[in-house]
């Protein structure tokens, strides 16, 4: 079976296949013998990738959403099967609108920007504030304020959409 | 030596310091904000009482109520462990005005020291050099670009009361100075209820150096070497190490001096440390004194073998110091690496959250001092440290080898660390070399999109894993089930018969 | 030095020889039977190979088939750790043969240590008192009586090939005579593939004590420091400490030359321990020879700031030692508990399954040196030992008292384990006094049956919490939940009106 | 509400009280407030015993057996809503014959009686090995061998009924 696995733009072919009870993985053209184990319900994984173990947690969502974390490293990606030739599937680069993302649980405590408000790269929009820490949220590129989705005193969650830059 | 100890603190410090109490038959007494009810330091404790709400503002940093439990708990002494409390004057007061021992400094000391200004003075009377900058705290933008301009850019900004890097701002330029200065002022309000700022000048690339000292209420006063402390982000240290790479025994004993000289000018007992500044000459400037127990203190007590919190308590019921000098001989060489609940690559953005899986390192020459356990939820309202990894060796070398042995064996998941991030700055050649200074993580180009390939595969294979179980419930390797997998019965049989022949 | 080293063994010694590997940037290959598919020695190397089935003599005592692997992996080097392999001197000749390096003594100085009726004959030709006993294996029953009584009951059956207290049998009487030595002959047959025993003078109440050497291929050899090991139960020990509480410089210097001259005299090198019995006025037998890294060896490093493995490492590639015995100047205090899986109040009964909850101790002068973690399974076909608890102190007191603190924070549930037992061990008055001999525990009355009333409100709590919670399903306070039930939104709201006034 | 908590024989009469919204737990006249957590949905829990932290584990079977695993003992108890006058309960210590259990999981490597043999207060009965341990199993009482229920080379778990001696 053939996946293709996107990280936000780049991604890998991987190919699972069966060969004599063992299951082997290609990736870039090189064949690993893998096996995987559950080490608890928790969603926590060991792989043996050419007996070198790999302990990971993985969570699940729905439409191949995976997150990985190495012990050292989490990854965000996406896993669909791949049907095309191989190697030629890309995915599509969004170039709508920008989602400004709080990348942490916290506490709105400024909002520096209004929608129509013009912003240049690294402007500050939003002060965010967790364990007793205040940062400020930058434009990630030029463009006008669209959506403003938080107020002042509000909490937020990881990933909630604070704005919007088009 | 006193019965109860309450530890008016959360997370590793306070266990760290209960596990002292328990060693020397002392009962640990914790105090816990509804945050923290089943946190480590609680569940480590003797007995647990709650002090208030989540907000520091009303549990740990309330002085009232944490006198009041200590009297309830028939505690006889307080440790403030290091930040909350632990470098407020009034509440040192507070707590030996109600018939109690506070695990610290005189409050005298504790007053001249906290503020940065009157520190400096001291030092400059006894003729420790100083860093140049503002002689008193700056109360408006315009005096501050005025200060500013007259010592030159780049200027730091610090909170008069201030120490772990909160309330810290380098300010590069006049353009940049208004809203660093108003976000230094709302930090160090919130982080210490006073929103003083000073300005200093700025030292391109200078090391952190600190000397840890001991002091008794009866002149002795030891320094027990050195820490370099120059890996830091956002001011905050992350990697400390004794002895600093740089220090030659000529300096040492100069740096020692002096400290020793600025703690006895202050009337300074218990354990504290002079922070100085060090320029590529060697030259050293006082930064401040930490008038209390200090994060980073393990890897002085391991080359020493000896006990800081004990020491402490032992000092604050009145005993002598049991060592002079010349008995400080430390062994080898110590490195601590601060393992935060943060991500890296994300400006270190702090990424509390639940603890779904936890092993810790272990093993030779490595401790750790950590306060979460597996099933821990990181709570959002206090500083996002999980652990201390503290390891030691006969040489730098070794003891480097030794942490990222120590590195590469950490697992945690459901937060991110910056558990990758130590690995490579250790990693680093000019670390390596002992080429340091504050401003080094700055230089220092980091991106956690490496090991895709691995993770891509990790992520097919439980992703496929998952949608077979849920299209066949073809069942899994669990611990649960492994017995039965292993054809355990047959297995057994075959043994039994090689067994007895 | 090597590039890859293969650890022919499992659980907490396999990880901790792995630990020095890496440190020394050596990879860890580790090899495990289907039993150990996921035990922490294989998810912490770095490749790891299927040895065999779950029985020992299918995986870790498949000699060929270790070999092999570590010729698959590229391996250049086998450490054999102790237990399984590590005595064998036939495995560590087809090592040799096979081109790879034995981590371990000469095959000829482990076949004449490893037969421990040889090995007394070295001891008395170079002047090294012995206990009385046979000179020869024991073919049978009858001729065991004989000999037995003619040393006079009561006798120690010992394993000719043995260690680690199997096969070891106490026989007080004719009568029990029979059963005892049939028992002695299985187990040592099982456990070392020879079911060859011997007979020795039981000494009453005498204490154990070992010595710690080390030797290069030169000639050189160092004795570093005694170890106390008299806290037995089944024969083999639970408690070990360093220094012996009742050494004095004299007699160790005197043990320790013993040992020296012994290692010389049998063209020993690598690391290895030689054993002792102590009787009540210090006279010193020479018991046998471990040839091999013992479970026990971190009490020595602790003191030392040593690392054995890498000692043990260096020897074997045919470096000289480092250091003199002048050179060795321990530090402090040490004592080791090793915490098993077993029921101390059912005759030591193993006790494997799965591990549903560990925390392990941490913090000031604790090293653990454990082999499992929360979800694992414990397997039924090896020795059950957990993990090794080692305190460290300047004075016995000092690390007893921090090996209660760290035996009061040792969680593990699912499995029973004996770290009751070992806190009444340590608490006991004698004890304390350092009044310890081999027989200590057959005289220590020991039940469980205590804290019947912490365990009554736990378990009413518990099962009431239930009976609720299937009645109304009220919901529990679990950590996924804490975050709602505290209010969070509006505590935040009250937090951030408090700082922004 | 009021149960009775037996140790095999040995009981006490445990009371839970709700008094302004905190309880309270009776035992031998002794009332403490108690708060109870779970640690973990394996059964891990931290009680609060007037403050003082007890960390155990609880696994529940149905009939009120619970076992309690404190960090350093284990106790298997048996839980029941008292009824009858306070501290007047008594369990009926079952006078029947005595069942010898399986002490642990392990293969039994010798069998040493047979049913009606006749034994005494410390015969061998069986030697069970486990992890390349041998332990022999004696006769916890005088008797006669009744049930003989496993046999040499069998494997048995923690628990299994092994024999009984009447």
């Amino acid at each position: 079976m053939r996946y293709w696995v996107d990280f936000d733009g780049e991604g890998f072919e991987v190919t699972i296949v069966e060969e004599n009870g063992t299951q082997k993985i290609i990736l870039n053209g090189e064949a690993k013998e893998v096996e995987l184990f559950k080490i608890d319900s928790n969603g926590t994984y060991v792989a043996y990738v050419d007996g070198a173990p790999l302990i990971f947690h993985a969570e699940i969502s729905g439409n191949g959403e995976v997150k990985v974390s190495l012990p050292d490293v989490t990854h965000q990606m996406n896993i669909v099967k791949s049907v095309g030739r191989s190697g030629e599937r890309r995915r599509v680069v969004d170039a709508g609108p920008a989602k400004i993302k709080s990348p942490m649980s916290g506490l709105i405590v400024d909002v520096m920007v209004e929608p129509g408000a013009s912003v240049e790269k690294g402007t500050p929009l939003i002060v965010l504030e967790a364990m007793k820490m205040r940062n400020e949220i930058k434009a990630p590129r030029p463009g006008i304020v669209k959506e403003l989705k938080v107020n002042k005193g509000q909490t937020v969650e990881t990933g909630t959409v604070l704005l919007t830059i088009e | 030596m006193i019965q109860r100890l309450l530890v008016a603190n959360r997370g590793e410090i306070a266990i760290r310091i209960g596990r002292t109490a328990r060693d020397m038959g002392i009962e640990y007494i914790a105090i816990y904000s509804d945050a923290d009810r089943n946190a480590l330091h609680v569940l480590l404790s003797d007995r647990a009482y709650r002090v208030g709400p989540p907000e520091s503002e009303k549990s740990y940093l309330n002085m009232d109520r944490i006198i009041q439990i200590a009297k309830d708990a028939g505690a006889e002494a307080i440790h403030p462990g290091y930040g909350f409390l632990s470098e407020n004057a009034e509440f040192a007061e507070r707590v030996i005005e109600a018939g109690l021992i506070f695990v610290g400094p005189p409050p005298e000391a504790m007053r001249l020291m906290g503020d940065k200004l009157q520190a400096r003075k001291l030092a400059q009377k006894v003729g420790v050099p100083t860093v140049p900058g503002s002689r008193e705290g700056i109360s408006s933008v315009e005096e501050g670009i005025e200060v500013a301009r007259k010592i030159g850019f780049p200027v730091l900004l610090k909170a008069a009361m201030g120490g772990g890097g909160k309330g810290m701002r380098v300010v590069r330029s006049e353009e940049e100075f208004t809203s660093a200065f108003k976000l230094a002022q709302a930090e160090a309000l919130g982080a210490f209820g006073d929103s003083t700022i000073y300005i200093e000048k700025f030292i391109e690339n200078p090391r952190h150096v600190e000397m840890q000292i001991i002091a008794d209420r009866y002149g002795n006063v030891v320094y027990l070497g050195e820490r370099e402390c120059s890996i830091q982000r956002r001011h905050q240290k992350i990697i400390e190490e004794s002895p600093s790479p740089v220090m030659t025994p000529k300096k040492r004993k100069e740096m020692g001096e002096a400290a020793v000289e600025l703690i006895r000018a202050a009337g300074y007992y218990n354990a504290g440390t002079v922070e100085f500044l060090v320029d590529k000459d060697l030259n050293f400037y006082f930064l401040e004194v930490n008038a209390r127990l200090q994060v980073e203190h393990p890897v002085t007590e391991v080359r020493l073998g000896m006990d800081l919190v004990k020491e402490q308590l032992r000092v604050a019921v009145g005993e002598k110091l049991g060592f002079s000098q010349k008995d400080i001989q430390p062994r080898g060489w110590a490195i601590e690496a601060r393992i935060y609940a943060e991500d890296p690559a994300n400006n270190f953005f702090p990424s509390p959250g639940l603890i779904k899986f936890l092993r810790e390192p272990q093993g030779p020459y490595i401790r750790v001092d950590s306060g979460v356990y597996q099933g821990y939820e990181v709570p959002i309202y206090y500083d996002p440290m999980l652990s201390k990894l503290i390891a030691w060796g006969e040489t730098r070398q070794e003891a480097l080898a030794r942490l990222k042995r120590a590195l590469n064996e950490y697992i945690v998941f459901g937060i991110k660390t910056a558990i990758d991030f130590h690995k490579r700055i250790i990693e680093d050649e000019r670390f390596r070399r002992g080429e340091i200074h504050t401003g080094f993580l700055n230089e220092f180009t980091y991106t956690s999109l490496e090991r895709k390939k691995e993770a891509a595969i990790a992520g097919t294979l439980a992703y496929t894993r998952k949608s077979a179980a849920i299209s066949v419930d073809k069942g899994e390797c669990q611990p649960e089930s492994r017995w039965k997998t292993l054809g355990r019965e047959l297995a057994l049989k075959g043994g039994i018969d090689e067994i007895l022949g």
